[in-house]
């Protein structure tokens, strides 16, 4: 395959980005943080991918697996501080757990 | 040998008197504390006189070391010649009798035993300053007796008038000091040492306007302690303390202390012109104000402490003319007629129930007789009626003044000779105010005899001190033989023509003081009492009040001094630059503050604020890379 | 052949995100993930990468968007309160982040010199799984005490007093 | 026999074990005052010893001029060691800090909140100030230096009156912020001079022998001045000494005037001017404008007080702006005036803080306005309040003058137009000297009208500062020559 | 794997089954026997890991037992049981209940005691972030506050986001060097922009974990919300951890010069706002949260040296932080009851009515603001020393300048113990394992600020 390895860096770049700024811009949504966070470790693994292509040896694919494992991990954990702490302030808007601040 | 022992004693007496006094004397009884007072100081004495008789030539003792830092070596040392030995017997005997005096003054005082440590410790100091061979010693002496005097001054305390009238008389007195520790400092620099007696050989190393400035800055040092224009302010406000107080540190010992020291000082100075000028004009002008303010003053003892300020301005005439002997003649005669004054004056106040306005006495010539006679003396030796003992004093300072000559110093000799004539004529005011006049009521009260027995001596002393130092023309005098050896010792060169003619026109103008007072106060003496009770003319205020110095320098000083203190306090310390610090702690906090802010509680600003660095950080490496 | 479905997946994937994250509702956001995740692991095949390829639409497409499904659903988030939606003005700093972060990176990136040195290469499975057992037991036995702490953490908090 | 016994880490250690151990017994107040005041009398004794050795004998490995010398591995890494030293003037500045401390311990009897603890941080002062003036390793000297403020920080706060809290941070603020400085600086001293001979040490005989650039030792210098400055405190570094001074318990304010002014003095003295000689130089002059501003400003300022412990705050700055001055004049008289000035102001400024908590405990107030005729009230302590006033105010028979008159003779000769400011400011001193004096003891009783006469206790505190101040105004020889070794080799640098 | 490997990896082995074991039994046994077996196990690691002498190869693929190792598995150690000691009575007192939490500090403290031996890349990631994951689930442990799970969530939320950031920059790193492991990762001078780009968004990363400004903003909600034990625990060991890992890859890698301006700018904002924003907050555990930012600052000056020295200095400054801020979180601790004890005014008085943890506390506050005789003093040196030594002077003045503004609020708490008149409601005394944690606590400060050349020559060996 002749795809430049700089290509798929870009197209990752673009997607961690994109990811960046859907944790950025939905700022108050939970949900929604989360899938940001998804995207941007997805565009991480599309890198090692292309990196581990490109080298031609299988550890950044593993570091990928691993990531996905890290990944759903995170995402059970978080939503079920989501679950509990909707449990208790009937919200999940972040900028209401604004209890500490200063 | 023996020298050394006589001197170590007559210092050490009153030390120890004092010393004992002050920490012992509240337990002691009464009599105990007194006789050991006078004990000490008759005891100075007696050592004084011993050292007199076995005198012969100026010497140097040393009796041991006050500290030394690398080149900076201070002795305590003694020097003995014929002014410091003159003094000491001159101060060993006024002071002693002064005691004496106190014993029954202060009879009815609590504080007797702070009274007589502190006198004591005073004849201590004023014996060291006279005596001292170092500067720094001398300077011990110097600060000695101004400390005494401040707290005698005070010494009735809670009246807070006494007190500050103390605290005048130190501050003034210390403007004058610094000038002797600043002269003092130079000289270590100039010299490399502080010892009298090696200063005064190497005066010629010095270009004059180096000694120019040395002689001016002894002068204001000597402003300060004997109470000379521009710094006289602080002697009529000292007569705040107890009589014999003023007797003997305001009159006698004390004030004089800036002569003497001129005096002491006058081989090192004397090749300056203008130093010697500066003081001659310093001492004719204070003679004059002096004599000016005393005509007008209704206290007793303000007269007389005009009086004094007048006369110390005649000696320091006579130092400006370079006639140190003619100086130190006035000074010790002074001593006895102004002890004397004083005194009766204490015997009269004492009388009086402390009353002190002298237009409300009178006819105290039959009460106090004995009173009035040797009053009488003093007031005639004051005057410098012929043949007392003041009259050949000032009368040998004038002379030496017109020797001079020079249009400086013949202009001083006649300003010289109108306050002769003003001096003789409120010494008879005094006289006639307090004396004359109708029967007068007074309070016997227990010690006024022996009060005035001791008046006795000093006016026996005042009236013939003149064969201290006869006129050429009379013998050779005493004093001039002793100070020959010594720089500025000299005799005037004076035929005796010219010393009768001049001693006649002075005894002239002091008979005709004495009938213009008798004319103003012993005839006209019930107008004047009328008049008294009016309120003064703007001329007698402005003679009264001291040429009104004193509230020039309260609107100059001392108010400007006070009011900056409050604003440096509050405006700059705690204003600019404590506030400033604290304003910038504050500062600092609200910034903090502010950065604390920033952590709003809501997660997306960090993230943004994350995300921000991390674009930051990326954009810098990309711009690198660029 | 390949670069250009290279080329065709990367648009779908890029578009798909893009579309995922302006999505008004979480919902629709996750199923334009699906569509992009599933672009992403074909994108894995073509790198040589199969195994990954799999796990991407077993684990992600599969298991987490659904978990993401199920709490939507549990929590009834789909009220509009619930959920807020970005305004504009949230839009901005975020756009100008995507900016600059994608400008700084396509500057470093494309300064690389050799683009493409060695090709790209096929890792056959047999490969990945010697590296993954041979080299990285460890982090077989970590991933798996996080798993297991995830499921306790989750459990925990689960817990109701 | 100096080798067998460690006098000088004894001088250090015994005050720690002492304030170990009366914090130990602190439930009970009058054992630990015995304690502490055995453990003061101790260490004054131990202070004494080396007065009776032979000071001329040099000590195997000490640098010249050390006649007792002490010297430990500590930290290898860097080179630190716990080298401790004593010549004349560290003999003199222990000497003080027993006998202030004693004082101090003395002065403190009466302290009714938690005296155990209060005697304790005490004593453990003392143990930091005696490190500091012993200790001949840069880093030590630091480590003391600082070590200090902690005690110092719980006096003032805990037992401390009007606003300590405000006060002691202040107070530790202000000499933290030079102190750091000076560290930066110490630890580049410390690289140049490792660079230079490739030996790392914070030995202080070893870094006089840098070079240090001059622009560089400008700099360095400068860190070791303002820390100097502020804890000196010099004109206008001193705004946190009226408040520290003020709010201090008694023996808190003995401390901090009679004592930790003079580790800035001596720090000067024994380590910022002799390592950066020229730098020292080029600043000499800012050095004089800032202490005859001080001595002058302060005494100014001092004289508007109406709170007797802030006036003599600012009295105590004023005098201590001499010390500056005589140092900053570098020449053998002016700087044993200076060390002559540091023990007569400790003792001096002390003994009249001392003075002011005595009539603070008894009228319970340090307004001027509320005294008045004392003098009729409490004679004895009217007569030593005077006599610690004139000291202060430079009467000569007294301890000050002596040590005003070698600094300013010294001054005179290097710098005269500086000498003639401080000439200025003894007049401006006697005037707030003469006002305290006059509103304290003189005038009209104020209420009470009775006040307890000095007890025993206070009566033997009091006398025993004021031989001090005769003894040091008389016969000050055998100080001052204990100085001489010491600033020959110091100034011949 | 033969003995002597496991022999190395023993630390690993005994935390790892704890946690396991703990998890397994737990609902079996006393909470307080689930404590011992916790301290029991980390003291084992502790000591077994201080006394084995250091194997230069690796034991099995992706861990050897390095000199770091043998330093920094006894801190983590020494951090984890005096965690437990601390957590068992403060759990019993705020009710928290369950064998979850002990298996989760023995869970972090394994991954902790991985970190350290990992030889590359993936096993240093998943070591950290395992680290990080046992935080997030310890944060919100707390189910009686609200702030707890609060302060997970966000503390989750970002730290997902920073995961993401640093496995970002591993994979460029990977991408642009070729090899995960870290005894091989060659400079490779072509791919430099694209290694020094990871690197940028690695040390992102890694601003987060160390909470380095801009990233700190978690920190002091994070600290307040969390228990406090839990507070020590990721107050110290985490950081350890997040700069140890900097110090692994920064010893491996080619000095990376472009890398100097970032982490310059990283580390003086977090030294000045740190310290800024301590100044006037009256909660005392979101104080210690912006001091642990500015303390940061300060490693990461130290750190920015690129020398030896720096290096030393980071794990020295490591290891008198640990036993700093477990003293103060501990007394923080000891000092709560039903209520968190954590504003200022609770303190009042405190200094007196208990003087031990009251001691406690003002000594961890004289330590942190750096006054001898304290560990925090020579810790405070060490960095300056290298700093100058590595000739960034300006940053070293603002980091002291604003280490001596940071003296204000440290004092004030101090001052809040002893120096007030009012004094706040005495707590009641506390049990025999908090008070021991707390002494162990406060010997390590002053042992180490009296002599601090055994842990000097530890941190030597460590980086040799």
């Amino acid at each position: 395959m002749s795809v430049p390895l700089s290509h798929i860096l870009i197209v990752a770049s673009l997607m961690f980005a994109m990811g960046l700024g859907c944790v950025v811009a939905w700022r108050a949504n939970v949900i929604m943080m989360l899938i940001g966070i998804e995207i941007m470790l997805n565009a991480v693994m599309l890198t090692f991918v292309g990196g581990s292509a490109h080298w031609g040896i299988a550890d950044g694919q593993l570091f990928s697996l691993m990531l996905m494992a890290l990944t759903s991990a995170e995402v059970s954990l978080a939503l079920a501080m989501v679950v509990y702490l909707h449990r208790r302030k009937q919200t999940v808007n972040t900028d209401r757990f604004d209890s500490m601040k200063g | 040998m023996m020298l050394a022992t006589y001197l170590t004693l007559m210092l050490l007496f009153p030390l120890l008197g004092g010393l004992t006094c002050a920490v012992a004397g509240r337990k002691l009884p009464r009599v105990l504390v007194e006789s050991l007072a006078c004990a000490a100081v008759f005891g100075s004495f007696v050592c004084a006189l011993l050292t007199a008789l076995s005198y012969t030539a100026p010497t140097v003792v040393t009796l041991a070391d006050w500290f030394a830092a690398f080149d900076l070596v201070i002795p305590i040392s003694l020097y003995l010649d014929p002014l410091s030995l003159s003094l000491s017997v001159m101060i060993g005997f006024v002071c002693g009798l002064i005691h004496l005096y106190s014993v029954f003054y202060m009879r009815e005082d609590e504080d007797y035993a702070r009274y007589f440590a502190l006198l004591n410790l005073f004849v201590f100091a004023m014996l060291t300053l006279v005596l001292a061979e170092s500067l720094p010693l001398l300077y011990l002496g110097w600060e000695g007796v101004g400390f005494c005097s401040y707290l005698l001054i005070g010494f009735w305390y809670r009246d807070t008038n006494n007190a500050d009238a103390g605290r005048k008389a130190f501050i003034t007195t210390r403007i004058g000091d610094t000038a002797f520790m600043i002269a003092l400092a130079w000289l270590f620099q100039l010299f490399g040492t502080l010892s009298v007696t090696k200063l005064n050989g190497m005066g010629f190393l010095m270009p004059v306007s180096v000694l120019t400035l040395l002689g001016i800055l002894f002068l204001i040092a000597a402003m300060g302690k004997s109470a000379q224009v521009p710094l006289m302010v602080w002697l009529p406000d000292a007569m705040a303390g107890p009589t014999p107080v003023s007797a003997m540190i305001h009159a006698a010992t004390m004030v004089t202390a800036g002569v003497y020291l001129l005096a002491r000082m006058y081989p090192l100075i004397a090749a300056s012109q203008a130093a010697l000028a500066a003081i001659a004009v310093t001492g004719a002008v204070t003679a004059f104000y002096g004599a000016t303010c005393a005509l007008a003053q209704r206290d007793l003892k303000r007269v007389l402490a005009y009086s004094t300020i007048s006369q110390i301005g005649y000696m320091m005439l006579g130092v400006g003319a370079e006639a140190v002997t003619a100086a130190t003649f006035h000074l010790l005669v002074h001593a006895f007629f102004k002890a004397l004054l004083f005194l009766g004056a204490g015997c009269v106040i004492a009388a009086m129930h402390h009353e002190q306005d002298i237009f409300k006495m009178g006819g105290l010539r039959r009460t106090l007789p004995l009173t009035f006679w040797n009053f009488l003396a003093g007031a005639a030796c004051l005057a410098g009626l012929p043949l007392t003992g003041g009259f050949f004093s000032k009368d040998g300072i004038l002379m030496a003044v017109w020797h001079k000559g020079g249009a400086l110093y013949q202009s001083l000799y006649f300003l010289g000779l109108l306050t002769a004539l003003i001096t003789a004529f409120y010494s008879f005011r005094l006289v006639f105010l307090v004396f004359g006049g109708g029967n007068g009521h007074v309070h016997r009260t227990s010690g006024l005899g022996v009060m005035q027995a001791v008046l006795i001596p000093l006016a026996i002393l005042g009236l013939f001190g003149g064969v201290l130092n006869l006129p050429g023309y009379m013998g050779e005098g005493l004093l001039t033989r002793l100070f020959a050896a010594i720089p500025g010792g000299g005799a005037v060169e004076a035929t005796h023509e010219q010393e009768i003619v001049m001693q006649a026109v002075a005894g002239a103008l002091a008979l005709a003081g004495l009938a213009a007072a008798w004319l103003r106060y012993g005839k006209g003496r019930a107008h004047r009492m009328q008049e008294a009770q009016s309120p003064p003319s703007p001329l007698i205020s402005f003679l009264a009040n001291g040429w009104y110095f004193d509230a020039l320098y309260n609107v100059l000083f001392v108010r400007p001094y006070r009011a900056l203190a409050g604003i440096l306090w509050e405006r700059m310390d705690e204003g600019i630059i404590d506030d400033s610090l604290d304003g910038l702690g504050e500062g600092i906090g609200s910034v903090g503050r502010r950065l604390g802010r920033w952590s709003t509680g809501r997660v997306a600003v960090y993230l943004i604020s994350f995300a921000a660095g991390g674009a930051l950080i990326l954009g810098y490496l990309a711009w690198l890379v660029l | 052949m390949e670069a250009i479905i290279f080329y065709i997946l990367a648009a779908i994937l890029l578009i798909g995100t893009l579309c995922a994250i302006t999505a008004r509702q979480a919902v629709r956001a996750i199923v334009y993930l699906v569509v992009s995740f599933f672009a992403l692991a074909l994108m894995f095949y073509l790198l040589g990468a199969p195994l990954i390829a799999a796990f991407e639409v077993i684990i992600y497409a599969g298991a987490i968007m659904v978990l993401f499904l199920f709490v939507i659903m549990m929590l009834e988030l789909e009220s509009p309160e619930k959920l807020p939606k970005p305004r504009l003005s949230d839009w901005w700093p975020a756009l100008a982040l995507v900016v600059v972060v994608v400008g700084a990176l396509a500057v470093l990136l494309l300064s690389h010199v050799r683009a493409v040195p060695p090709g790209f290469t096929d890792i056959p499975v047999r490969q990945f799984a010697y590296t993954l057992f041979k080299q990285y037991g460890v982090a077989v036995e970590i991933v798996s005490m996080q798993l297991l702490f995830a499921l306790v953490g989750a459990l925990y908090l689960g817990r109701r007093k | 026999m100096t080798s067998l016994i460690p006098i000088l880490s004894l001088l250090i250690f015994l005050p720690l074990v002492g304030a170990l151990l009366v914090f130990a017994v602190r439930q009970s107040g009058a054992a630990a005052r015995l304690l502490a005041l055995a453990f003061g009398l101790a260490e004054f004794v131990l202070a004494c010893a080396p007065l009776a050795l032979d000071r001329q004998a040099a000590h195997f490995g000490a640098p010249a001029g050390f006649f007792l010398y002490q010297d430990h591995g500590w930290i290898d890494r860097f080179g630190i060691r716990f080298t401790l030293g004593m010549d004349g003037i560290s003999l003199v500045m222990v000497l003080l800090t027993a006998f202030i401390t004693i004082v101090a311990v003395i002065a403190s009897w009466n302290v009714k909140e938690r005296q155990g603890l209060y005697l304790s941080l005490l004593l453990a002062l003392q143990g930091a100030v005696q490190g500091l003036f012993l200790s001949l390793d840069l880093f030590l000297f630091y480590l003391f230096w600082e070590a200090m403020l902690i005690p110092m920080l719980f006096l003032i706060g805990v037992w401390g009156t009007g606003r300590p809290v405000y006060s002691t941070i202040k107070f530790f603020l202000y000499t933290f912020v030079g102190s750091l400085l000076m560290l930066l600086a110490i630890i580049a001293l410390y690289l140049m001079h490792g660079a230079q001979t490739g030996s790392y040490t914070f030995a202080l005989p070893a870094l006089m022998h840098t070079t240090v650039p001059y622009q560089l030792g400008l700099w360095l210098f400068g860190a070791f001045l303002l820390s100097f400055a502020i804890k000196f405190p010099l004109f206008p570094l001193h705004t946190w000494q009226p408040d520290a001074y003020c709010d201090a318990p008694v023996a808190g304010t003995l401390m901090l005037a009679s004592l930790l002014s003079k580790t800035a003095a001596y720090g000067l003295i024994r380590i910022a001017y002799p390592l950066f000689p020229e730098a020292s130089r080029a600043l000499t002059p800012l050095i004089y404008v800032v202490a005859v501003i001080g001595i002058c400003y302060f005494a100014w300022v001092a004289f508007a007080q109406r709170d007797m412990k802030r006036m003599l705050a600012y009295s105590s700055v004023s005098h201590m702006g001499f010390v500056a001055l005589g140092i900053a004049a570098w020449s053998p008289v002016a700087v044993s005036g200076a060390l002559m000035q540091m023990v007569n102001h400790a003792i001096t400024t002390g003994a009249l803080f001392v003075v002011v908590g005595m009539l603070d405990e008894r009228a319970e107030s340090r307004d001027l306005s509320d005294f008045g005729g004392v003098w009729g009230k409490v004679p004895v302590l009217a007569f030593f309040f005077l006599v610690f006033n004139m000291a202060s105010a430079g009467v000569p028979g007294l301890n000050n003058f002596v040590s005003e008159l070698i600094v300013l003779v010294g001054v005179f000769k290097v710098a005269p137009a500086a000498a003639l400011g401080a000439f200025l400011g003894s007049v401006l001193t006697l005037i707030y000297t003469v006002r305290l004096v006059q509103e304290v003891l003189f005038g009209k009783e104020s209420k009470p009208t009775v006040l307890a006469e000095v007890s025993l206790r206070e009566g033997s505190v009091l006398v025993l500062l004021a031989v001090v101040v005769v003894y040091l105004g008389v016969h000050p020889g055998p100080v001052l020559d204990l100085f001489k070794a010491p600033l020959e080799l110091l100034l011949n640098k | 794997m033969t003995l002597t490997e496991l022999y190395c990896l023993m630390p690993i082995v005994i935390t790892g089954c704890a946690a396991l074991f703990v998890l397994l039994c737990g609902p079996l046994l006393l909470s307080s026997s689930l404590t011992a077996i916790g301290v029991t196990a980390s003291a084992a690691a502790g000591i077994w890991a201080a006394f084995t002498a250091p194997a230069p190869i690796q034991c099995i693929p992706g861990l050897a037992f390095t000199p770091l190792a043998q330093l920094l598995i006894p801190l983590f150690s020494f951090a984890a049981a005096l965690t437990l000691l601390l957590s068992h009575g403060y759990n019993e007192r705020r009710i928290l209940k369950g064998e979850e939490y002990p298996a989760t500090v023995l869970f972090a403290l394994f991954a902790m005691c991985v970190l350290p031996c990992a030889t590359n890349m993936l096993i240093l990631f998943l070591a950290l972030e395992s680290v990080s994951f046992a935080f997030y689930i310890l944060v919100s442990m707390d189910l009686n506050r609200a702030e707890s799970g609060e302060a997970g969530l966000k503390y989750l939320l970002m730290g997902a986001v920073a995961a993401a950031f640093t496995a970002f920059g591993f994979a460029l790193i990977f991408t642009g060097s070729g090899t995960l492991a870290l005894s091989a990762a060659l400079a490779r001078p072509e791919n430099r922009a694209i290694i020094s780009a990871g690197w940028g968004v690695l040390i992102l990363g890694m601003a987060f974990k160390l909470s380095l400004v801009p990233a700190h903003l978690w920190t002091p909600d994070v600290y307040q919300g969390a228990p406090s034990p839990v507070a020590a625990f990721l107050s110290t060991s985490s950081k350890v951890a997040a700069a140890a890992l900097l110090l692994i890859l920064l010893g491996h890698f080619p000095p990376m010069t472009e890398l100097r301006v970032p982490l310059a700018a990283l580390s003086v904002l977090s030294m000045v706002l740190g310290n800024l924003a301590a100044l006037r907050q009256t909660n005392i555990k979101r104080m210690l949260a912006y001091s642990s930012v500015a303390h940061m600052g300060y490693l990461a000056l130290a750190l920015l040296t690129g020398s030896r020295d720096g290096y030393a200095a980071v794990l020295l400054y490591g290891a008198i932080y640990t036993a700093m801020n477990l003293a103060a979180f501990g007394a923080i601790s000891s000092l709560s009851f039903e209520e968190e004890r954590e504003q200022l005014t609770d303190f009042t008085g405190i200094g007196f009515s208990t003087p031990v943890r009251g001691g406690v506390l003002a000594l961890a506050m004289i330590s942190l603001a750096g006054i001898p005789p304290t560990a925090g003093f020579i810790g405070k040196f060490f960095i300056f020393y290298s700093a100058l030594k590595g000739g960034i002077v300006p940053l070293a003045v603002v980091g002291i300048l604003s280490a001596a503004a940071s003296a204000y609020f440290y004092l004030r708490v101090v001052a809040q113990l002893y120096m007030h008149r009012t004094e706040a409601p005495a707590p009641k005394p506390v049990g025999f394992a908090e008070g021991l944690a707390l002494c162990a606590a406060s010997a390590a400060i002053l042992v180490i600020g009296v002599y601090p050349g055994p842990l000097l020559e530890m941190v030597e060996t460590a980086l040799r």
